[in-house]
C-alpha cells in the first residue's frame, strides 16, 4: 500500500517537450513511473524518450486511460494547464510550477474539489510512493519503500530528511510535498488522515515551517491519531515580516511563529526534531 | 508587493471607492499649493511603508497653505518607523462620525479570499475582541455580491444608508482585490461621515508572482540593495544582519541551516534560497552577493536533486578565479553529481563536508574564533 | 404526501414590502401556506400582514428556520436575492420575477444546483401543493386537494386546466410551474421523476408548449413511467421564428415544433389533449 | 435583439477578434469612397437581418470604387429576403483557404452555454452531418479557458498556428458572448486565411431582458409599427395577419386561445399576451392596438388570476366610450373578480362567456360570417 499513488498510477507529463518536462521525464521512468503519455500543443504525434506526445490533455487520458498529470508549464499558463487537466478527468494532477500568482492557485485548487481532483502543490517537489511510482523533481536514489510516512511543505530540506532516513535504513510508505505557496491543495490534514488509514505506514514525519496555521491544523488531528508523528519546523530562527523564500513561510502579525507550531504539536503528542538530523533517531524512539 | 497609501487610494478610488480629495507631493511648496486647492484643514501623510505613522510624528494636521508647507517640512525630515520620508499625502480633512475597519486577504488554510469587517475600526484589528470581527470567505468561481456586503453590514450593526451604503462597497473592494492580484486590501479607518463611507487609509499589497500581468501598478520597491540585486537574479533574499553568510538550495532547506548554524551559537548575515536548478553561473552570482555581506565565513548547504554538485564547484572554483575570496568557505555538498563536485573542490584544495551538522558546526567555529 | 414542498415548508418572502410581495403574502397566507419572514433590506423589524421583516436572508432563516423562499424583486436585483437565498441555505426557491437576463439565470441554476437548491422559475406562477401550501401568485380557489399531479410551462393556461379539473372534481396533488424562459431550474423530467414517487399522485398533467426540447426530452422519461401522462401542447398555430411571449416559446432552425413534440409524446405513450379543455376527459379514460 | 452585420463585427473587433477591414455605407457615393480607401477588390454586403443575402443578389464583389459605386446603388434598390436595404457593409476581399464555423448559445435543457464548431464553415449548420460539428457545453462559473479551445481545434481537426489561433479566438468570443449578455454570436464563416482566422461574418443576438444593461449596444429596430407599439406598452405582441383578433392574458394562455380559433376554423390577426397584473390602463391600450389590425371580430379570453376581471371589463367600458369599436367583441371572463366584471360588462349590454371554447366558437363564427 501507499497513498495517492502507487504502482498503477498511469502519468501524463503536461509540458514534456521543455527542457524541465524532458529531463523529469526520464527520471520518472527510470525509477519506474509508469509515464503513458505528453502533452504539448502542436507537438502530437512526436515521442519523448518513448512516451508518446499528444496536442490537449483530453486527446492523452483518452489514448492512454491516465489518472495523474504533472505540470512543468511556466507561471502564466499554469492555471489554463491545470484546469485542462482537471475537465479531462485526471484525478492526481502535481503542479511543480513555483511563482503561480495566488488568485489563480485559488481558481485551480476549487475547481479541481468540485471535481473531485487531488492537487500536490502547487511549488511543490511532487509526491513518492517509494519504490512504486515517483511524480515530480526529487533525485530518486534516496526513496526506497519501508514504513514511515513523510508529509512536507519545502523540498530540498524533505530530500535531506530522507536522505537522513534511508540512510538509517528507514524506507518510506509515500513522501508528500504540499508545496511551499500560501495556497495548497492538500493540507497536513488531509495527508495524515490518508496516512492514519494506510497498512503500510507505520509512523509519520512531518517536516512544516513558519508561516500560516497548517502546523496548527494539524496538531488537531494528530491529537487523535494512533501512529506516532516526529515534526521537524523550519525557521526557528526567521525574523517576523521577512518571507523566508516560500510565499508561505512569513511571520505575519505575530502569527505562524516556530514556537506556536512547536507547542501546538507537542501538546497534540508529537515528538519534535530541534534538528534535521535528528528525525532517524526520534524515529526509532517511537516506533521501537 | 505593498503599495503606498495613496497609490491604493488612487486605484480605490479607480474602480468608484470614496477617498477623501487629496494629492501626493514631495516637496513643502507643493503641499503648500495643495493645500491650498483643497482649502480648509488638511492632513499631511508621510507615505512610508509602515504602519503607526501617526506615533512617529509622520502625520501632522494643517490649516492652510502656510501651515501645510510647515508640516510638510517638518515630516520629509524626519524617518518615520526606521522609513525615511519622500512622498507625502496631502488631503482634505474629513468629518468623522465613526471609523469601520474592512480587509479582503488570502486565508491560506480555508484556500479562499476572507473578508474581515469591524465596527470598530481606527485601530490594529489584532487589538479588536474577536466578538466585534465579522469574517467571510469568498467563494472564487462566485465573487462577492452586494447582498454579502449586506449580511455583513447586519452583522456589524450598520443599519439604514450606511448598511446600503457599506453593500455597495464590498463588491468594489473585492474586484479591486481580484483584479490587482492583492494578496490583501485593508481600509482601517473605513470613516463613517454622514451617510457616506470614505476610506481614509489603504494598505494594499499586490501578488509579487502576478506584478507580470499587473503592468498598470506603479513599481514600490521595498528591497535593500543586496535584496534587490538577489531578486533581479530570481534567488531569494533576506538580510539578517550576522557574520555568517549562507547559501543552500531550497527554502527549507536555507531556514534549516539557519536554524542549525543559530543552534550552534553561529549568527547568519542572511538568507538565500539559490533555488533548484540554478546553474553554474547563477550560483556564482549568488556567491557575489554573499561577499557583499562582508561575513567572517561562507557557508554553503547543498543537497543536490535539481541542483547539480559539479555545477555548485565549478562555479565557487569560477568565482575564486576572477576575484580574492577573502573569508574561508565552508560548504557541504552531497546529491546529484555529488562525486564529480567533490573531486573539482579536493582538486582545488578545498574539502567537502557530507554531514550538514558538521559542516555547520566548523563554519560558526571559524565565525566566532577571535 | 405532495412533491417539493409541503405542510411543513416554512417559506420567507424576499421583496415583502413591495406591492406584489405584500399582495401575494396575503394571499399565501390565505391558502394556508407558513409564512414565516419576510425579506427587505433596511425595513427589518416591521411586520407585514403580521409577518416578520428581516434585513436580510440570513437573518430570516436564522431567526425563523424557513426552507424556502419565493422572489419578488425586480430583475435587475434578482440574481443578487437569488445568491442571497441560495447562501443563506434555502432549499426551494421560487423565482416569479420575469425578464431576467438569461446569464443572470444561467448563474442562478448553476449555484443552486452546487448548492443542493430547487429553483422553481424563473418566471413561474409558483408551485401549490394543493390544500397544504402555495408558494407563488396563482389564484387561490382553484387549487383543491387530490390525486392529479400538473406539471407546466406557462402560468394563466394552467389555471385554465386546474380550473377545468377542480370543476370536474378532480383535486391536485402538486401543480409545479417550470417557468416561462429558456433557462430554468427545473426540467419537465425532474418533477415528473418526482410524481412517479409521489403516492399520492396518480395521474400526471404535462403543460408543454413549443419551443425548446423540454417535451422531447419528458418524452424519454415517460416512456417508463408507471403512471399515466396526459399532454396539452400550446402553440400549434404560432408561426417559426417568433417568440411567444415566453422567451422558451419559440421555433427556431425548425426545432421545438408542435408536431415534434406531440410525436414523441404520443410514442411514449402520453395521451394529447388537441385543446385545453380536453383535458379532464382524457384524465378519466386513463384513470377511469 | 438581433444586430446587424457590421455592428457584430465592430464588437467582435473590440474584444481582439481579426475581422476584415471595412466600414459601413448607405449611399453608393460612400460605397465608392469606402473602396477606394481599402482599394483592391472589395465586397459590398446588404445589411439586413436575414441570412443567405448572397442568394437575394444582396452581395456583390467589386474592383475599384466605380464598381462599388454601382454595385451599392444597385443593392440599395432591391429588398432581400424580405427587407429594405437600408445600410450596406463595404469590405476588403480576404483570402480564403478553409472556411470553418462557431458559435456560442444557449442551451436550455442543459442551462448553459454550448459552444459549436465545424471544419466545414460557409453554409447553414443544419446542413452539416453530426459528425462534423463538436459541440462543448461551458460551465458559467468557470468559463472558457484556452484548453478548451485548443481542444476544440483538434476534434475540428487543426494543427499547428491555425490550431493555436483557435485557441485564442474561443476565450474571446466567450467573453464578447458574456460581457455582452448575448444568446447567439455566430462567426460563419470564420475563414482560415494563411495562418491567420478572420471572422468574414457575423450573427450575434443580445438578449432583450439585458440591453438596460447594454446600454452601448446601439439599438437595432426588427419590430412592425403595432410591435413595437406593443413593446413600448410592455406587451408581447405578434402580428399574424388573420381576421381575429386576440387579447388573452399569459403567453400559454394566449398561445391556446389561437390554437382553439384555429381548431373552430379562424384566422388569428395576432399573439397578444396582455400579461399578468395588468391594469385597467394597459388593458385599454391593449385594445386600441387591437383595432390597428383591422379585424372582424376582437376575442377576449381573460382567466384572471393576478388580473382582475373588473379592471378587464371597465377598460373595455372606457374604450367604448372614448372611441367607436366598428367590430363586434367576444369576451370570456372567468377567476378573479369574476362577478363584478361581469356585472360591468352586462350593464353595459356586452355578454360575457365562461366557457373558453365557447367563446372561441363564436368568435370564427362572427369571423367567417359573410
Amino acid at each position: 500500500m501507499a497513498i495517492i499513488i502507487d504502482e498503477n498510477t498511469r502519468l501524463i507529463v503536461q509540458g514534456i517537450t521543455g527542457n524541465q518536462g524532458r529531463f523529469h521525464t526520464t527520471q520518472m521512468l527510470a525509477y519506474g513511473t509508469q509515464v503513458v503519455g505528453g502533452v504539448s500543443p502542436g507537438k502530437g504525434g512526436q515521442e519523448v524518450e518513448g512516451v508518446p506526445v499528444y496536442d490537449s490533455a483530453f486527446a492523452a487520458v483518452e489514448a492512454q486511460n491516465a489518472n495523474a498529470s504533472v505540470l512543468f508549464i511556466p507561471s502564466p499558463f499554469a492555471k489554463d494547464a491545470a484546469f485542462e487537466a482537471i475537465s479531462a478527468g485526471i484525478k492526481v494532477l502535481v503542479i511543480v510550477t513555483e511563482h503561480i500568482p495566488v488568485h489563480d492557485e485559488m481558481e485551480i485548487v476549487e475547481y479541481a474539489s468540485r471535481n473531485g481532483t487531488t492537487i500536490v502543490g502547487p511549488n511543490t517537489f511532487g509526491i513518492v510512493s517509494s519504490g512504486k511510482c515517483k511524480i515530480g523533481i526529487p533525485p530518486n536514489q534516496f526513496f526506497i519503500e519501508g514504513p514511515i510516512g513523510v508529509v512536507a511543505r519545502s523540498g530540498t530540506l524533505t530530500y535531506e530528511i530522507v536522505g537522513n532516513l534511508t540512510a538509517n535504513g528507514m524506507g518510506q510508505s509515500t513522501v508528500v510535498g504540499l508545496g511551499g505557496d500560501r495556497v495548497v491543495g492538500l493540507s497536513f490534514v488531509d495527508v495524515l488522515e490518508k496516512f492514519e488509514h494506510d497498512p503500510q505506514t507505520k509512523a509519520v514525519v512531518l517536516v512544516g515551517e513558519i508561516g500560516g496555521n497548517a502546523e496548527e491544523m494539524a496538531s488537531l488531528f494528530i491529537k487523535d491519531m494512533t501512529k506516532p508523528v516526529v515534526a521537524y519546523i523550519a525557521g526557528k530562527s526567521a525574523p517576523p515580516g521577512k518571507r523566508m523564500g516560500h510565499a508561505g513561510a512569513i511571520i505575519e502579525r505575530g502569527k505562524g511563529t516556530f514556537n506556536a507550531k512547536v507547542e501546538a504539536l507537542q501538546a497534540a503528542g508529537a515528538r519534535i526534531a530541534t534538528l534535521p538530523f535528528e528525525v532517524p533517531d526520534l524515529l526509532r524512539e517511537v516506533i521501537g | 508587493m505593498k503599495l503606498f497609501e495613496y497609490i491604493g487610494k488612487e486605484i480605490f478610488s479607480s474602480f468608484g471607492i470614496t477617498v477623501p480629495r487629496g494629492k501626493m507631493v514631495t516637496s513643502p511648496e507643493e503641499a503648500a499649493q495643495v493645500a491650498a486647492e483643497i482649502g480648509g484643514t488638511v492632513v499631511v501623510k508621510s507615505q512610508v511603508l509602515a504602519g503607526k505613522r501617526g506615533k512617529g510624528g509622520g502625520i501632522k494636521f494643517a490649516s492652510g497653505a502656510e501651515e501645510a508647507r510647515e508640516a510638510a517640512a517638518s515630516i520629509l525630515a524626519i524617518t518615520v518607523q526606521g522609513h525615511k520620508v519622500e512622498k507625502l499625502l496631502v488631503e482634505e480633512k474629513i468629518q468623522i462620525d465613526k471609523e469601520l475597519y474592512v480587509a479582503i486577504t488570502i486565508d491560506g488554510s480555508a484556500k479562499k479570499p476572507v473578508i474581515i469587517a469591524s465596527s470598530q475600526g481606527g485601530m490594529d484589528i489584532e487589538d479588536v475582541p474577536d466578538e466585534h470581527i465579522v469574517k467571510c470567505h469568498v467563494d472564487v468561481t462566485v465573487g462577492v455580491y452586494p447582498y454579502l456586503g449586506r449580511e455583513i453590514a447586519r452583522r456589524m450593526g450598520l443599519t439604514g444608508k450606511q448598511a446600503a451604503n457599506f453593500a455597495k462597497l464590498l463588491p468594489l473592494l473585492y474586484k479591486c482585490f481580484k483584479d490587482k492580484d492583492a494578496e490583501l486590501v485593508e481600509i482601517n479607518p473605513l470613516v463613517i461621515s454622514g451617510d457616506i463611507l470614505i476610506a481614509a487609509d489603504s494598505k494594499f499589497t499586490v501578488d509579487d508572482d502576478a506584478l507580470y500581468r499587473q503592468k498598470d501598478v506603479p513599481y514600490v520597491e521595498d528591497r535593500t540593495s543586496i535584496e534587490k540585486q538577489a531578486h533581479d537574479l530570481g534567488l531569494a533574499f533576506v538580510e539578517l544582519g550576522g557574520n555568517i553568510a549562507v547559501m543552500a538550495n531550497g527554502a527549507g532547506m536555507s531556514m534549516g541551516s539557519l536554524d542549525t548554524l543559530v543552534h550552534y551559537g553561529g549568527s547568519p548575515a542572511n538568507f538565500l534560497d539559490a533555488g533548484g536548478g540554478t546553474g553554474m553561473e547563477g550560483t556564482a552570482k549568488a556567491l557575489e552577493l554573499l561577499l557583499q555581506t562582508n561575513p567572517r565565513v561562507i557557508f554553503i548547504n547543498i543537497f543536490g536533486g535539481i541542483t547539480r554538485c559539479d555545477d555548485v564547484a565549478n562555479a565557487l572554483i569560477q568565482v575564486k578565479k576572477t576575484r580574492e575570496i577573502p573569508v574561508p568557505v565552508v560548504i557541504r555538498l552531497v546529491g546529484t553529481n555529488e562525486q564529480e563536485g567533490v573531486k573539482i573542490l579536493n582538486d582545488n584544495g578545498i574539502e567537502a563536508y557530507k554531514v550538514m551538522q558538521e559542516a555547520a558546526a566548523k563554519a560558526v567555529e571559524i565565525a566566532n574564533a577571535e
